[in-house]
């Protein structure tokens, strides 16, 4: 490991040399946000977001150096021990190399842009430095996320990355809901970082060290099993942070937060910690032979396909956006169980664009219609919210796959990529999903942008202020040319992956322009179905009809299918149930009985006894006397009567 | 028959017959009246066996002194201090006869081996009668007293004074906000500081 | 020929048993000293016997630290008794069951 | 300053803290306060000098003791030392004091005796932690007890009678069995009857006296630490304390039994330790999970906290009795952590009572808005607790669980899973508290923390993230003493065949 480290270093000298300022800015940002943050007021977000700016002009001075390093860019660096005992050791070890500098371009980037439009959406909020100090301290924990060079460190920022969504979705936590969503998000997490934490141990065991560099290096010499035991427990992990089933419960309910946080945390940075996590460990998935991977790629398209379903029947246009962001997550994971990691991260970053796009053109709806998140309480918004309107179209169009948006180049990678490893199932459900997501987001975008006018009763519909719309545009712009980092025939991005991940395998030939229509048709027929279903003029005719057919399933469908109940029935009640039998009943009656039944049995037997003790003195001189003749027979009787 | 021996009967007679009738008489006052009574006749035992001195302050101490200050008490108490010869304890006191009746029997026992003890040899009358007429009783005790004893004869005097000290502290005229404070009420004026 | 020191011990027993009883079976506080007072002579009694058969006066003047101690008790027992009297009017012990409550 | 014996006289400076509040009339409560205050931060300045001379590098087991001789006919003697356990176990003493004073604010009754008892335990913990012959550590041991007794049952709420009477007949209980351990080992030693801890190390003992003896030290310690059936005096003593008690209980107390495991128990009978940690680790795992269940469904903040004591207080055996130094390293970090974390926590719910007179959660709710900076406190302290990467709770169950993984491997499931239960019981209750509206009208003009409160939680929650950052300085000082007694725990003396037959002869 030690001569891997060296080699590295060996490479190039300094673009370790930026990271720890990457992550310090926003960490510095945020703590003086926190303490200082009440009197400076407005100018926190301008502070905020200028440290995320010096963060990402960081990043873009390193991802130079990554690129002009070529090849052998990783390099890695300890700043100071953080944990040592025995043979354990890890440190504070950052490790930059071509995967953790895309991440940091996206992290710092997208981040950058949706702190400048947080300053105009939270305008006036009654914490607003204290969003800023949240978001910059998000910030700083995904950067040590992506960062780190041990899978402790990656764990800090793990955790560290929930406890800020934690405090964001639960930043309006005078609504029961925000509180209860952000318990709900954190609690959930911990069961994935409780699977998480084990696959650590396991992996301590196995390789002794917990340095990226090391584990990858080892992981060949790994037996299948430990692997893929290794390999299913991060995933497990994965699910959590990833929102994949059966962890995805949080996810929607994490709405409740502000909208930047969802568009920043909840579409295009935390929640692929997942994804990045499982390509930045790759070798070990793939030592684990087939197993692994498969689960993680069936994992992928079953939460890509169930979630799209979900999305379909939901009203709340954040929801929908949520159930939208899980199914494009299962996406990834269902290209990297294809082998196709540097698909995944490609999907990672369009969906960063577009998804963050589109959360954000939510919020300028919301911003516009007074908090209103029902989608049937909408309707024509295009015309009076311009920009917001065109903006979300181009994400819609890149989501549902439509050349040449970016979400075209990215969705064809990765499915390409599933058929080309032969796992066809696989494919056609990606293809099936490719069709649904078309059609759930047209479903959105008519109701909400085109027919006729239709807003909540009292509210003056207003476009995007200046510094919202300087984050919409730019993102607007990215989901449509953000394929480009990855052309077909080009493949850029996953050539300057390769060093990390691995080459994928890619379909040649007519087979490949096959496959890509295939997903453009699906898109396209999904789209058509959304307008006639809710754009056409026997719209509302043709849905009740769909809803006779099958009113237990939409009912169901509605309800999440009952997935919330189920749960709630099943895991929490029994566990209050046990609880609470365990504080009310167990603990004070038979554990305590045990202790202060002893303790009684004494005192019941004093009781008894002291009927003896009459409280009259004559009667103690007359127990006296008894004890004295006893004595005093006693005596004569040894003398010898 | 000699006179040692029937001073001794009529000592005897007297002092166990007080004892008895201290035990029947239901007036304190006749209690210690027959308790002078048995006193004196042990001081008669006291004389016969040689101890004058001892038979001298058992008259003038205990039955005087300290007799009278018993008597002052009852009579500055209430002189009318029958008790009722109904016992509410019960069973106590047919115990109490049973046990002081073994007891009895096994004092007596040992009192009669001690007769025995005495016919065995080391009976220092003879001894005793010397001393008495040789430095005299007085000089004999005062000699044992203030050489071999010393030490628990200061210490007696120091009981005294502590007696002393204590019946003082007893007897004290208590003022009425202490006497409150001292019969259970104390909790009012700490609970307002 | 003298009275054989037996006697005495007999005798002193029997007034020591007596003084037994009396304590127990006596109410009046008062009462119930002398009796003590009794037992004390008995047991002054078997000193002097005692002085006698071993022909020293060291046993009388252990009567004399007894009477020293009993005079003691008496003051303090009595003062003690006139307390009592005080605050409860009476001197039968039976009323003093503090202990019990 | 080389030759000065600073570990006595931190020892000690509590005691002449005591004189020095008996000359100062009861009426100046605000004298007493600043001289106890004074005398505290005296102590621990005194004992960061102890800090300083202590030499992690050193060969030696114990440093910085003296050593005289006390009852010599009885081979019993004045014997103190301190290893990288007790060290840290002195430095969260003395450094908790001065803080349990600031928190001692509000006792205004009768606050010279409570002063005095507050001094006089912090010398019966210091003295239990440096000791180093039985005699002087069993004085010192039960010499903590009773200030504490009087803390409880004079100084706290409710029920505090029946809870200072529990928490001392539970004590003193197990402390008894351990006394005639001690006395029996008095007789054993090899070289002639003596209480001295170093030359009792080496005392042959079969593996049945082992464990009988073994059991009699455990007794004593188990019911200190608490190990779960015999955890039940600790929430109502928690509960009925004063706030400073309960910052002292959970903050130090609670580590006595740990200590006296980790220095006592384990190496005077490594056989009879390996033996039954099989068990032991079992309980251990239990109280984590039975503590963090009971825990979540607490009415009572104190309680609550409690209870949550037991779930750490696991963790905290668990990693002793696993016999790996990861293990044993994280357990000691954890006894610190925890002590600074429920310590803090049980400050803040005292600050709460102080304001509103009530721990019920239910009479809460929506305190983030009225209270921010001591909402904020309180979520990081809890994040610290239930374990979160980057505070002082994480490196320490962190380390435990892998010393865990290396030699119970499956065990481990249901104990990490323990930390999953953490976030539950104290998220759930975090946010009936403070999220929320505010429902109770009596909670809307709440004061924030005061500077004197601040004062007081300030230098933890600082040393609750120094040492989930940089925990080295910690670790370094800790390792080779945990190692030390991890390799006697491991180190199998394989008599107990021939020699139990031996013994079983006598």
């Amino acid at each position: 490991m030690n001569d891997l480290v060296l080699a590295a270093e060996g490479a190039s000298a300094d673009h370790t040399a930026l990271a720890p300022l990457i992550i310090a800015l926003p960490l510095a940002s945020a703590f003086f946000l926190m303490l200082f943050g009440k009197r400076i007021d407005r100018l926190a977000g301008v502070i905020a977001s200028g440290a995320i700016g010096g963060a990402f002009l960081a990043s873009i001075i390193t991802f130079g150096s990554v690129v002009a390093a070529g090849h052998e860019a990783a390099e890695s660096h300890r700043f100071f021990d953080w944990i040592t005992v025995g043979d354990f050791s890890v440190g504070f070890d950052l490790l930059v190399d071509q995967l953790s500098a895309v991440m940091l371009l996206v992290v710092t980037g997208v981040g950058t842009l949706i702190h400048v439009y947080s300053i105009g959406y939270m305008h006036g909020d009654a914490r607003y430095s204290r969003f800023f100090a949240y978001l910059n301290l998000f910030v700083a924990f995904m950067l040590i996320l992506v960062l780190a060079e041990n899978l402790l460190l990656l764990f800090v920022g793990w955790e560290g990355v929930g406890l800020c969504s934690y405090l964001l979705i639960g930043f309006w936590f005078e609504k029961p809901s925000a509180a209860d969503a952000a318990k709900k998000a954190f609690i959930v997490n911990r069961v994935g970082d409780f699977s998480f934490l084990l696959g650590i141990f396991l992996l301590v065991a196995t390789v002794g060290s917990l340095s990226m560099v090391a584990i990858n290096a080892e992981a060949g010499a790994m037996s299948a099993g430990v692997a893929t035991a290794i390999a299913l427990l991060l995933f497990g992990g994965a699910t959590g942070k990833s929102a994949q089933i059966p962890l995805y419960v949080w996810l929607p309910d994490a709405m409740a937060g502000p909208t930047p946080v969802s568009a920043l945390i909840h579409a295009a940075t935390m929640v692929t910690a997942g994804v990045y996590m499982v390509a930045r460990l790759s070798p070990v998935f793939e030592a684990s032979g087939e197993v692994a991977l498969l689960v993680v790629g069936v994992v992928g398209a079953a939460t890509a396909l169930w979630a799209a379903v979900m999305a379909s029947f939901e009203y709340d246009i954040k929801k929908v956006l949520a159930y939208s962001t899980i199914s494009q997550l299962g996406y990834m994971f269902l290209a990297q169980g294809a082998h196709a990691y540097s698909a995944g991260i490609f999907h990672l970053v369009t969906h960063a664009f577009f998804k963050a796009l589109m959360f954000l053109g939510a919020g300028a709806v919301m911003h516009a219609l007074a908090g209103e998140v029902d989608m049937r309480k909408m309707g024509g918004l295009r015309k009076a919210m311009p920009i917001t309107g065109t903006t979300f179209l181009m994400g819609c169009l890149a989501i549902s796959g439509i050349i040449p948006f970016a979400g075209f180049f990215s969705k064809d990678a990765l499915l390409a990529a599933a058929w080309a490893d032969g796992r066809y199932v696989l494919w056609a459900v990606g293809v099936l999903t490719a069709f649904l997501t078309a059609f759930y987001m047209f479903r959105l975008y008519f109701r909400v942008f085109e027919g006729p006018l239709k807003v909540p009763e009292g509210v003056h519909v207003h476009d995007v202020p200046p510094t919202m719309a300087a984050a919409l545009i730019p993102l607007g712009i990215l989901s449509v040319v953000g394929g480009v980092i990855n052309l077909p025939g080009v493949l850029t991005l996953e050539h300057f992956l390769e060093p990390v991940v691995g080459e994928a395998q890619v379909p040649e030939g007519a087979i490949a322009w096959v496959l890509g229509g295939l997903a453009f048709v699906a898109g396209a027929l999904g789209i058509a179905l959304a307008r006639a279903v809710y754009l056409s003029r026997a719209s509302s005719l043709r849905r009740r009809k769909a809803y006779s057919r099958a009113p237990g399933l939409v009912d169901a469908a509605r309800d999440k299918f009952y997935i919330d109940r189920i749960y709630g029935y099943g895991i929490v009640a029994p566990g209050k149930a046990l609880s609470s039998y365990l504080a009310n009943v167990f603990d004070p009656r038979y554990v305590d009985g045990i202790v202060t039944g002893t303790g009684r049995l004494v005192a019941r037997a004093s009781e008894n006894l002291r009927g003896i003790q009459t409280g009259y003195v004559r009667n103690y001189a007359l127990v006296f006397l008894s004890g004295a003749v006893v004595i005093l027979v006693i005596q004569l009787v040894r003398v010898g009567l | 028959m000699n006179l040692e021996v029937v001073i001794f009967g009529v000592m005897f007679v007297v002092a166990l017959g007080c004892s008895l009738a201290m035990l029947f008489a239901p007036n304190a006052v006749h209690v210690a009246l027959f308790l002078v009574g048995a006193q004196m006749a042990l001081a008669l035992a006291f004389l016969l066996q040689g101890a004058f001195f001892v038979a001298a302050i058992q008259i003038i101490v205990y039955a005087g002194a300290i007799m009278v200050l018993f008597l002052f008490v009852i009579m500055l108490l209430g002189i009318d201090l029958r008790e009722s010869l109904i016992e509410p304890l019960t069973g106590q006191r047919g115990v109490a006869l049973g046990l002081g009746a073994v007891l009895a029997v096994g004092l007596v026992f040992v009192g009669v081996q001690g007769a025995d003890l005495a016919a065995g040899g080391g009976d220092g009358a003879a001894a005793l009668t010397e001393l008495n007429q040789g430095p005299g009783n007085v000089k004999a005790l005062a000699r044992a007293l203030f050489s071999r004893y010393l030490l628990p004869f200061e210490v007696t005097s120091i009981l005294l004074v502590v007696a002393m000290v204590g019946v003082m502290v007893l007897a004290r005229r208590i003022s009425a906000v202490e006497n409150d404070r001292r019969a259970g009420v104390p909790a009012a004026e700490e609970e307002a500081a | 020929m003298s009275v054989a020191p037996g006697f005495y011990l007999v005798l002193a027993g029997l007034m020591f048993a007596i003084g037994v009883v009396g304590v127990l079976v006596r109410r009046n506080a008062i009462v119930i000293f002398m009796f003590v007072e009794l037992m004390l002579n008995a047991v002054n009694l078997i000193f002097v016997t005692f002085a006698r058969q071993q022909g020293t006066v060291d046993g009388q003047v252990l009567v004399f630290f007894v009477l020293v101690v009993a005079a003691a008790e008496v003051v303090v027992g009595l003062g003690i008794i006139s307390l009592i009297f005080r605050y409860r009017v009476s001197s039968n012990v039976d009323e003093i069951n503090l202990l019990k409550r | 300053m080389e030759d000065l014996p600073v570990l006595d006289l931190v020892i000690f400076a509590p005691l002449a803290g005591i004189l020095l509040l008996a000359f100062i009339p009861k009426e100046r409560l605000d004298a007493l306060r600043y001289v106890t205050l004074g005398v505290t931060l005296v102590t621990f300045v005194i004992s960061l000098g102890v800090l300083g001379q202590f030499d992690p590098s050193a060969q030696e087991q114990f440093q910085l003791g003296s050593s005289l001789q006390w009852i010599p006919e009885w081979g019993i003697g004045y014997i103190t030392g301190i290893d990288g356990v007790s060290l840290w176990m002195v430095m969260l003493t003395t450094f908790l004091m001065p803080l349990g004073v600031l928190a001692s604010w509000s006792v205004t009754k009768r606050a010279k005796p409570y002063f005095i008892f507050f001094l006089a335990l912090e010398t019966g913990l210091l003295g239990v932690f440096v000791a180093l012959d039985m005699f002087l550590f069993y004085l010192f041991w039960e010499a903590s007890l009773v200030p504490m007794y009087f803390l409880i049952g004079m100084w706290g709420y409710g029920r505090r009678i029946y809870a200072a009477m529990k928490f001392f007949l539970f004590t003193l209980v197990g402390s008894l069995l351990m006394l005639v351990a001690i006395v029996y080992l008095y007789f054993q030693a090899p070289g002639g009857p003596t209480f001295s801890y170093v030359e009792l190390l080496d005392t042959p003992l079969t593996l049945d006296v082992q464990r009988l003896l073994f059991l009699g030290f455990f007794a004593s310690f188990a019911v200190k630490v608490p190990l779960v059936p015999l955890h039940t005096w600790l929430p109502d003593a928690h509960t009925e304390a004063p706030t400073a008690g309960s910052v002292l209980l959970a903050g130090v107390l609670l580590k006595l039994g740990a200590y006296g495991l980790i220095r006592f128990a384990i190496p005077l009978f490594p056989d009879a330790a390996r033996d039954l940690a099989p068990i032991i680790v079992g309980l251990s795992i239990v109280g984590i999970i039975y503590g963090a269940l009971i825990a979540t469904m607490q009415r009572d903040l104190k309680r609550l906290v409690a209870y949550s004591s037991v779930a750490h207080l696991g963790f905290v055996t668990l990693g002793i009795f696993v016999g790996s130094v990861q293990g044993m390293s994280g357990g000691i970090l954890q006894m610190v952590s925890h002590g600074l974390s429920s310590g803090a926590l049980f400050m803040l719910v005292g600050a709460l009572y102080d304001r509103r007179h009530s721990r019920q959660i239910a009479d809460f709710g929506g305190l983030a808005k009225t209270v921010p900076v001591f909402a904020g406190i309180f979520l990081l302290v809890a994040l610290s607790s239930l374990g979160l990467p980057g505070l002082s709770g994480f490196v320490g169950e962190f380390l435990i669980l892998l010393g865990t993984f290396f030699t119970y491997r499956w065990w481990v499931v249901p104990a990490a899973f323990g930390v999953v239960l953490a976030a539950i019981y104290l998220l759930w209750s975090y946010q009936r508290v403070f999220h929320g509206e505010v429902t109770n009208e009596a909670n809307r003009s709440l004061p924030d923390l005061n500077p004197r409160e601040l004062a007081m939680l300030a230098p933890i929650v600082a040393l609750i993230v120094f040492i989930g950052v940089y925990p080295k300085p910690f670790l370094e000082r800790i390792e080779p003493s945990a190692q030390r007694v991890v390799d006697t725990f491991n180190r199998s003396t394989v008599r107990p065949e021939t020699a139990s037959v031996q013994g079983g002869g006598k």
